[in-house]
């Protein structure tokens, strides 16, 4: 056995650019596990899920913070995304141990790449390529939407006042960031 | 002479010069000027040709719906052809240049087509040109093409930047007149969500052109104290130079805006955003455009609409000329000659054809009532006008009114028909208007100041009560109210002279009584037949008066001969706007594999796929060409081993007690009775039996499965899974997410592979061949404990493996293989090498899977199973489908080995004669083989599984070339698969 | 277009994939005596109605749903959204 | 009368009075021979073909609207015959030859214009695929002609060749194909129809069939009933509705097609170019409008009006090929209603009712197919078989497993 290292390199690793008062940057080991819920033992996992995270399952296009900091995302009917910060790629075990075999999941880790943009032209730039209404009143803190931004799917969600973090595909990262940059520079 | 044509008052700023340039000609004007404006203010009457005649034409309107007064705009990549003058913000050093001539705009050669008018009638064309047959194309269109069209464009790359843009609102407001205000402002006090848009720079509409009182003070100024107040609010969005040029289904609308088109300089931002409106209610009020009466030569410079010179006259400070005589037929040429009265110029005469009295008194107007203008004298201008009583009056201008046609263009997007009302000789909006459309103001027929008020706030009210919001009565203003009349008079019957109907596209009475006398007697017939309404203007003065002058000919009233509606846009939008940022590089998003920074540092260069971008070869020093580098990778691969990035491939994960059934269905074969720690090969079938696509998929746990798809087909292969799932087998207990960004997956590759593995995957995992022989799949560690998948798969046709790892360690991974690789020589390989080595082996890929093809072709027909339900199985049993002679997939070389195949050849046996009834397949993937020494071909030829050894012709008539090929097996190396199992 | 989501909202067509007529929800049993003629009017003929529509949209941009939108293809206006899943259920499809 | 070069100079010297109608306005018989339903592009050329070819004259021809106010009327113009598979090219080869005379034989300027068509190559296996086409073209004796992108650039120089996120590898020319003024097609056969005795009559819609006994007998019309011995629907973009009528589910959809044009500018492009990584198609109208589409909005419809994501599409591709046009207006976008057929193809072909025929499943390509169309329509309609080049365009084809699947895009309308 050689000794080989493998280094992390995620496609936006430390990006951090201020447009303004407006800072964009690729959050830090962003984890994310998909969690299925099983046909006909529904109740059981929503159960382990409340144990597992001390919330509830929000209704699709929503989603609630959960225990140590795990924003859980409501996609469908039968699918949510647990999102919190963790460095190893050992995300998916890690959930897959709270929920007890309750519910199927999935690492998605590494399928998506993460910005967050927050400040007051977040809005604004977003209003450029996101067909959403993100208007407070139809999309308010905690609101979740997958939606489709120059040409790439996007998972966007709201958590602050003036903040949105916006999960794009990992392969497609440089041209997501492209576009949201071009979409700042566009309305500065 | 600068600014002769200028007078006093109107809304520009004095107190600044604006230096541009006309045909490199320099004038000045001021801020708050269009560039007709400025161009009237100097005197400039003569600004282009027209399309047919090459006719001299001015200015005619002060809006959107100009037929004549089109320019290039600005010069080099800039220049923007057909840009209309009148709505051109004067910028400082703005150039423009006049359009369609040829030598200069004064003296045009082509001017001579108006002398040979008389056989340039409506569609002559189509009734010559015909002999010889081939001089069309070398002779007549060319010379048709270079006379006809009106601008050019530079043939260079659109330099300037565009965006798009998402605007969400309760009630959208189109235009900024007084009913489009008072909508605005009614619905913005109850906190509605509004958007007000206008094409102006300025809101206002027409109370900027008039001299109207409104709440006791000027319409200006309560226009501009409205806007403010509205700009004001956080829940209003107001809009100008913006154009709502589309609506769409279900309260979408597109609109331009113009954000940088009137600045010298942009600053480097977009030039205009087209915003997609997404609306809950929208009120149209676009308020009406003027219309021409038809009479002789009444085409010159220095004719123009009635409301346009009372337009130049009050906003622009402007006038086409000292002694401007009126046509009308109603009362609205009154107020212009009112106006110009007003502002102490010269008003020699008014000609209103209702044989009436005055309506009001103007002292020094000379009044002819029941009478018309038949003919004009001048050639780039006006100097006489002569009546049908025969009296000839010395003018410099003319204006023009012959009544008010509603804006209901975009009532009509949707396919709604517009009604004639009687009363205003015009059509209104009809009752099919586009869901959640209401339209107030003139835009509905309502013409008169205090009606469109109100109206703007009633249909304001009326569409937020549809859906919750109330409003607050508030007071109107007071304004005028008087009605207007009109009557009905669309062309002077007296004139003997050409009257244009259509300005731009030169379409006169003639042109459409002789279409009528031919048979084009449907409106649609008779704008197709004569081109009238085709126009860059769409026919905005137009369309009406040909419709009553057809309805005229044939004896019927206007509804009864119809309407053609108004499809979008509007008014034009540049191409480079409706695309966005989306050309270019940034046409459509790059997908990156994992490596694709290591593979830059290590030579390769990339090929499109899909979106995706990919490796083709890496190229080492000293090597000349691609086959080099091609050659090399694929022998390194057969001879030691080779990495290759393959995680484009789509990776779907499927889990639930029932993954294995679902699997069963969605697969022609049986995946349910896979062992856990086992991978199979995959074909699925499209639901009429053809082969849809191909792949491994692993089990990794009892109810955990792993799919790969091809990378063309890894999105359309997931959609096809959701629907099984969700609308076939809704109680299937499965689950499924993509996992194909997720992981970096590698194919390891040759003789060497397992030696390679075994000095990055971590020691307490045995892969030897026994622990793990062909087809394993399972978790492993790599590197110290970093988790992975190993699958025992074969694309090469080698020992070979893939693994996986979290796309995070993607680009590491690529180097630490190749670093422990390099005591084997390992070398990375692209996609070149990937398809000659599946060529080798006779594996198919997108070239055989072509969507054409069935499992029967490709020769793996048993495969789809008759014991199970799967997709696809009954309708692949069609006979057509399973015919005996049906071609195969088979392999190809060439007679004479040094000869190179062509894929796409066509093969026909060997003294057959070369057409389509002889054709026996065709060759769809060749490579040169540097294991074999020669190239080599796969392809699908009749009955090739029972004509091995025959030798065909391969032909390629697009190349000239034919070539005598041999059929043989499709596995050229390793046909009985040992070294898979290594 | 605009497609109101059961469970999401108002969220726009191009988010969506089109398929076809719900019909497609209907496929025939595989061991029937006449399993080609069924096979072939559900693979391949259709009412194509110029009027209600039931028809299959994939939000693929979205959650993945697959809807069956009943829609006027002449005036293009929507009357109803389901989710395809409850529909299949409804019109008797199981396992 | 027959238009000429020297009929527009006499007119022209005495005051262009002397013109008469292209075509008369006939009230409809009681009965007629063949009775053709729909009065479009394929309805007209059948008609006139009858005539001309099969000396059918007691013909009429019954149309909802205006002549020509189907597809023929609302298209992108493009001819070309570079099909891929034997059902097909060899029709449209026969389509591009009557093309080729079809002003001389009908006495009407079409302005058919062999300016060629070019569809660019982005990718290898498009190459392959090109090239296998382009062979089948030559083997039904069509041209065609593969050039690299050296040779585009001298050719075509502003296309994009540097910047481009699809890179232009090459492109397949057609040279023989080109655009026709499709109005004037129309025009052109209804007056050539017309002038032989055929009842070309508008405003004249068929509100149902006269069957009886599994035979048709006539139609029933918003003008009264009319006999006939073989009724021909002829009505894309409508055939579900009119066969609906006689009963008939067809493996057909309603779609419907954009299609834009800019305003007019001066010599701009050269022929037709088509985007190979998007959907795109222009040419150049002789009046100088850019004209263009793309690919179909999608979902089923009989509205003649589309939905801004595909303009958006469409002006995104073309942005692609071709910056230079960014500067250039959308002047009028429209809708047609396309047959949209379950493998891309169409169908000539008798229905299982007696006396009842069947032309429809254009998909977008209808008017490139107009003279053949009409023609192999003809064939069916006078002999009751098959025109040679037009043996396969059945529609039990899904049946037997027959397919005419162009893109191998399979049983789903919208994709083809």
């Amino acid at each position: 056995m050689a000794d080989f290292t493998l280094t992390s390199e995620p496609p936006l690793k430390g990006f951090d650019h201020s447009f303004g008062d407006t800072r964009l940057h690729a959050p830090a080991d962003l984890a994310i596990v998909s969690i299925a819920l099983p046909l006909g033992a529904e109740d059981a996992a929503l159960k382990a899920f409340r144990s597992a995270f001390d919330a509830d399952l929000p209704a699709p296009g929503q989603s609630v913070m959960g225990k140590d900091d795990t924003r859980l995302v409501r996609l469908g009917p039968d699918q949510a995304f647990a999102i919190f910060t963790r460095a190893t790629p050992d995300a998916e075990p890690h959930v897959q141990g709270l929920l007890n075999g309750a519910a199927y999941t999935t690492d998605q880790t590494d399928v998506w790449s993460g910005l967050m943009l927050d400040g007051p032209l977040a809005r604004t730039a977003l209003e450029r390529i996101c067909p959403i209404d993100l208007h407070p009143d139809a999309f308010a803190e905690g609101a979740a939407a997958r939606t489709v931004m120059e040409h790439l799917g996007v998972l966007i969600l709201r958590t602050g006042p003036t903040a949105y973090l916006l999960l794009s595909a990992s392969s497609s990262a440089g041209s997501f960031l492209h576009a949201v940059e071009t979409s700042l520079l566009n309305v500065t | 002479m600068s600014q002769k044509n200028r007078i006093k008052g109107g809304l520009i700023d004095r107190s600044k010069e604006i230096k541009f340039r006309f045909n490199d000609k320099w004038f000045r004007g001021h801020p708050g000027d269009t560039l007709a404006s400025a161009l009237l203010a100097n005197d400039q009457l003569l600004v282009g040709r027209s399309f047919k005649y090459h006719r001299p034409r001015g200015v005619f309107t002060d809006g959107s719906e100009e037929p004549n007064a089109l320019v290039h705009l600005r010069d080099g990549a800039y220049q923007e052809p057909n840009t209309r003058a009148t709505m051109v913000e004067l910028f400082d050093g703005l150039n423009a240049t006049s359009q369609n001539h040829r030598g200069s705009l004064e003296y045009d050669l082509l001017a001579v087509n108006d002398f040979f008018s008389p056989f340039l009638s409506a569609g002559f064309y189509y009734k010559t040109f015909m002999w010889p047959k081939a001089f069309w194309e070398k002779l007549y269109e060319p010379i048709i093409r270079s006379a006809a069209g009106l601008g050019r464009l530079s043939m260079k790359d659109d330099p300037d930047k565009y965006d798009k843009g998402f605007l969400h609102c309760d009630l959208l407001v189109i235009g900024a007149g007084p009913s489009g205000l008072m909508a605005a402002l009614t619905a913005a006090r109850a906190g509605a969500r509004v958007i007000l848009a206008d094409e102006d720079f300025r809101p206002g509409g027409r109370l900027n052109s008039e001299t109207l009182e409104l709440g006791g003070m000027s319409g200006t100024d309560w226009a501009a104290e409205t806007a403010a107040e509205l700009a004001s609010m956080d829940n209003v969005r107001l809009m100008p130079r913006t154009t709502v040029y589309g609506a769409y289904d279900h309260g979408i609308y597109g609109a331009l805006e113009r954000c940088t088109d009137h600045l010298a300089d942009g600053g480097g931002k977009p030039r205009q955003v087209l915003w997609r409106i997404y609306s809950k209610r929208a009120v149209l009020a676009a308020g009406a455009t003027e219309r021409p009466i038809a009479f002789g030569n009444n085409d010159r410079p220095g004719i123009m609409l009635a409301g346009a010179v009372r337009s130049y006259a009050n906003r622009y400070a402007v006038t086409p000329g000292k002694h401007v005589a009126v046509f009308t037929n109603n009362d609205n040429g009154w107020r212009t000659a009112a106006d110009l009265v007003a502002k102490g110029l010269e008003v020699p005469v008014i000609v209103d054809s209702r044989d009436k009295p005055a309506p009001i008194d103007l002292p020094g107007v000379r009044h002819i009532a029941g009478e018309a203008v038949m003919n004009t004298i001048g050639r780039k201008g006006v100097k006489s006008i002569t009546l049908t009583n025969g009296k000839v009056f010395p003018v410099d201008a003319l204006a023009v009114s012959g009544g008010w046609n509603p804006n209901v263009h975009l009532t009509c997007h949707q396919r709604g028909r517009p009604t004639w009302r009687d009363d205003l000789c015009a059509f209104v909006p009809g009752g099919d208007l586009p869901v959640g459309m209401a339209v107030a103001g003139a835009a509905n027929g309502s013409m008169t100041l205090a009606a469109a008020l109100a109206e703007g706030q009633a249909q304001a009210t009326a569409q937020l009560d549809a859906f919750g919001i109330k409003t607050k009565a508030a007071d109107l203003p007071q304004a005028e109210d008087e009605p207007r009349e009109a009557a009905a008079f669309w062309h002077v019957r007296q004139s003997k002279h050409r009257a244009w109907v259509d300005r731009q596209n030169d379409v006169t009475v003639k042109d459409i009584k002789l279409a009528n006398t031919e048979g084009f007697r449907s409106v649609e017939l008779l704008k197709r037949y004569t081109t009238m309404g085709m126009a860059t203007d769409q026919g905005k003065t137009s369309n009406i008066a040909g419709l009553a002058i057809l309805a005229e000919e044939r004896g019927k009233t206007i509804p009864e001969v119809g309407t053609t509606i108004f499809r979008p846009p509007y008014t034009p939008v540049p191409i480079g706007a409706l695309a966005g940022r989306a050309r270019g590089k940034d046409f459509r998003p790059y997908r990156l594999t994992p490596s694709h920074k290591w593979a830059e540092e290590n030579g390769a260069s990339f090929v499109t796929v899909g979106n995706w971008l990919r490796a083709e070869w890496y190229t080492r020093p000293g090597e000349k060409g691609w086959r080099d580098s091609v050659d090399r990778e694929a022998r390194a691969a057969r001879t030691s081993v080779g990495i290759c990035d393959v995680t484009t491939l789509g990776k779907i994960d499927i889990q639930g007690k029932d993954a294995g059934a679902f699997l069963d269905k969605v697969y022609a074969n049986t995946f349910s009775t896979l062992k856990v720690g086992r991978v199979r090969y995959g074909l699925m079938l499209r639901e009429d039996g053809i082969c849809y696509d191909d792949g491994t998929t692993a089990r990794m746990g009892e109810n955990h499965y792993v799919m790969t798809t091809t990378t063309a087909n890894a999105v359309t292969v997931f959609r096809r899974l959701e629907f099984a799932r969700q609308c076939l087998w809704p109680d299937m207990d499965v689950h499924l997410i993509s996992t194909t960004d997720g992981w970096a997956q590698f194919a390891v590759a040759g003789p060497k592979s397992r030696d390679l593995l075994r000095k990055v995957i971590d020691a307490d995992h045995d892969i030897s061949n026994e622990a793990f022989p062909f087809m394993a799949c399972g978790h492993v560690t790599v590197c110290g404990g970093t988790t992975a998948r190993l699958f025992r798969i074969s694309f090469s046709g080698e020992m070979a493996y893939e693994i996986a790892v979290p796309a995070r360690f993607g680009n590491s991974m690529m180097a630490v293989l190749n670093e422990a690789g390099k005591e084997f020589n390992a070398a990375p390989y692209g996609t070149e090498a990937l398809g000659v080595m599946r060529i080798e082996k006779g594996h198919c890929t997108g070239n055989e899977l072509n969507g054409q093809t069935t499992a029967h072709n490709i020769g793996l027909g048993k495969m789809v199973s008759q014991k199970k339900e799967c997709i696809g199985q009954v309708l692949a049993q069609r006979p057509e489908l399973t015919r005996e002679d049906a071609v195969r997939l088979v392999g190809f070389r060439p007679v004479d080995r040094d000869k190179k195949l062509i894929a796409g050849s066509h093969f026909l046996n060997k003294h057959a004669p070369s057409d389509m009834e002889h054709d026996q397949g065709w060759m769809t993937s060749v490579a040169y083989s540097p294991n074999l020494g020669h190239h080599i071909g796969l392809g699908f030829i009749k009955s090739g599984h029972e004509r091995m050894g025959e030798i065909v012709r391969a032909v390629s008539p697009v190349h000239g070339t034919e070539m005598e090929v041999e059929i043989v097996s499709a596995h050229f190396v390793d046909p009985e698969g040992e070294r898979l199992r290594g | 277009m605009i497609i109101d989501h059961p469970l999401l909202g108002p969220r726009d067509a191009a988010e969506f994939v089109y398929l076809g007529d719900a019909a497609l929800i209907d496929r025939p049993d595989w061991q029937a005596d006449d399993a080609m003629e069924q096979f072939h009017s559900y693979g391949y003929l259709r009412d194509n109605p110029a009027g209600q529509h039931q028809e299959l949209w994939y939000h693929e941009q979205g959650d993945r749903s697959w809807l069956v939108v009943t829609r006027n293809t002449v005036t293009h206006e929507i009357t109803a959204v389901e989710l395809a899943r409850d529909v299949a259920r409804k019109r008797g499809r199981g396992k | 009368m027959r238009y000429s070069g020297f009929k527009v100079l006499w007119e022209g010297l005495t005051g262009n009075k002397g013109w008469t109608r292209a075509w008369r306005e006939p009230e409809p018989k009681a009965e007629y021979d063949i009775v053709i339903i729909g009065g479009g592009g394929h309805g007209l050329s059948t008609a006139y073909y009858l005539a001309k070819e099969f000396g059918l004259t007691n013909v009429a021809v019954l149309e909802k609207g205006w002549l020509g106010s189907g597809n023929i009327g609302r298209n992108t113009t493009i001819i070309r015959s570079n099909y891929l598979l034997p059902g097909n090219e060899p029709f449209y080869e026969f389509s591009m030859k009557l093309w080729e005379n079809l002003e001389q034989d009908t006495n009407y300027n079409s302005m058919v214009s062999q300016r060629s068509i070019l569809n660019l190559i982005h990718t290898d296996g498009q190459r392959d695929a090109f090239v296998r086409r382009a062979n089948a073209m030559f083997l039904a004796g069509a041209d065609a002609e593969l050039v690299d992108a050296a040779q585009l650039k001298k050719e075509l120089p502003f296309l994009d060749y540097e910047n481009a996120r699809f890179p232009i590898k090459g492109g397949l020319f057609q040279r023989r194909g080109g655009t026709a003024r499709h109005d004037a097609v129309a025009w052109g056969y209804a007056r050539g129809a017309d002038s032989r005795g055929v009842d070309v009559i508008q405003n004249c819609e068929v509100t149902g069939f006269q069957i009886e006994n599994g035979r048709c007998l006539g139609v029933e019309t918003s003008r009264g009933p009319i006999r006939a011995k073989k009724v021909a629907m002829c009505v894309a973009g409508s055939s579900g509705r009119v066969a609906a009528m006689a009963g008939m589910r067809l493996p057909i959809e309603s779609h419907v097609l954009q299609a834009f044009v800019s305003e007019g500018l001066k010599p701009t492009l050269p022929g037709v170019i088509t985007f190979g990584a998007g959907h795109f198609y222009v040419s150049q109208s002789d009046k100088g409008g850019l004209v263009f589409g793309g690919d179909i909005d999608g979902y089923n419809t009989y509205a003649q009006r589309g939905n801004l994501p595909v303009v958006e599409d469409v002006c995104e591709g073309g942005m692609a090929i071709m910056p230079m046009i960014g500067r250039a207006r959308l002047l009028r976008s429209w809708g047609g209603v396309m047959d949209m057929s379950m493998d891309g193809s169409p169908f000539i072909d008798k229905t299982h009712i007696d006396g009842l025929y069947f032309n429809g499943g254009w998909c977008y390509g209808g008017f490139k197919a107009t003279p053949a169309s009409g023609f192999c329509y003809a064939h069916l309609l006078a002999k009751d078989e098959p025109h040679p080049t037009a043996t396969e365009m059945r529609l039990d084809r899904f049946m037997t497993g027959n397919l005419i699947d162009e893109k191998g895009m399979g049983n789903q309308p919208n994709l083809h």
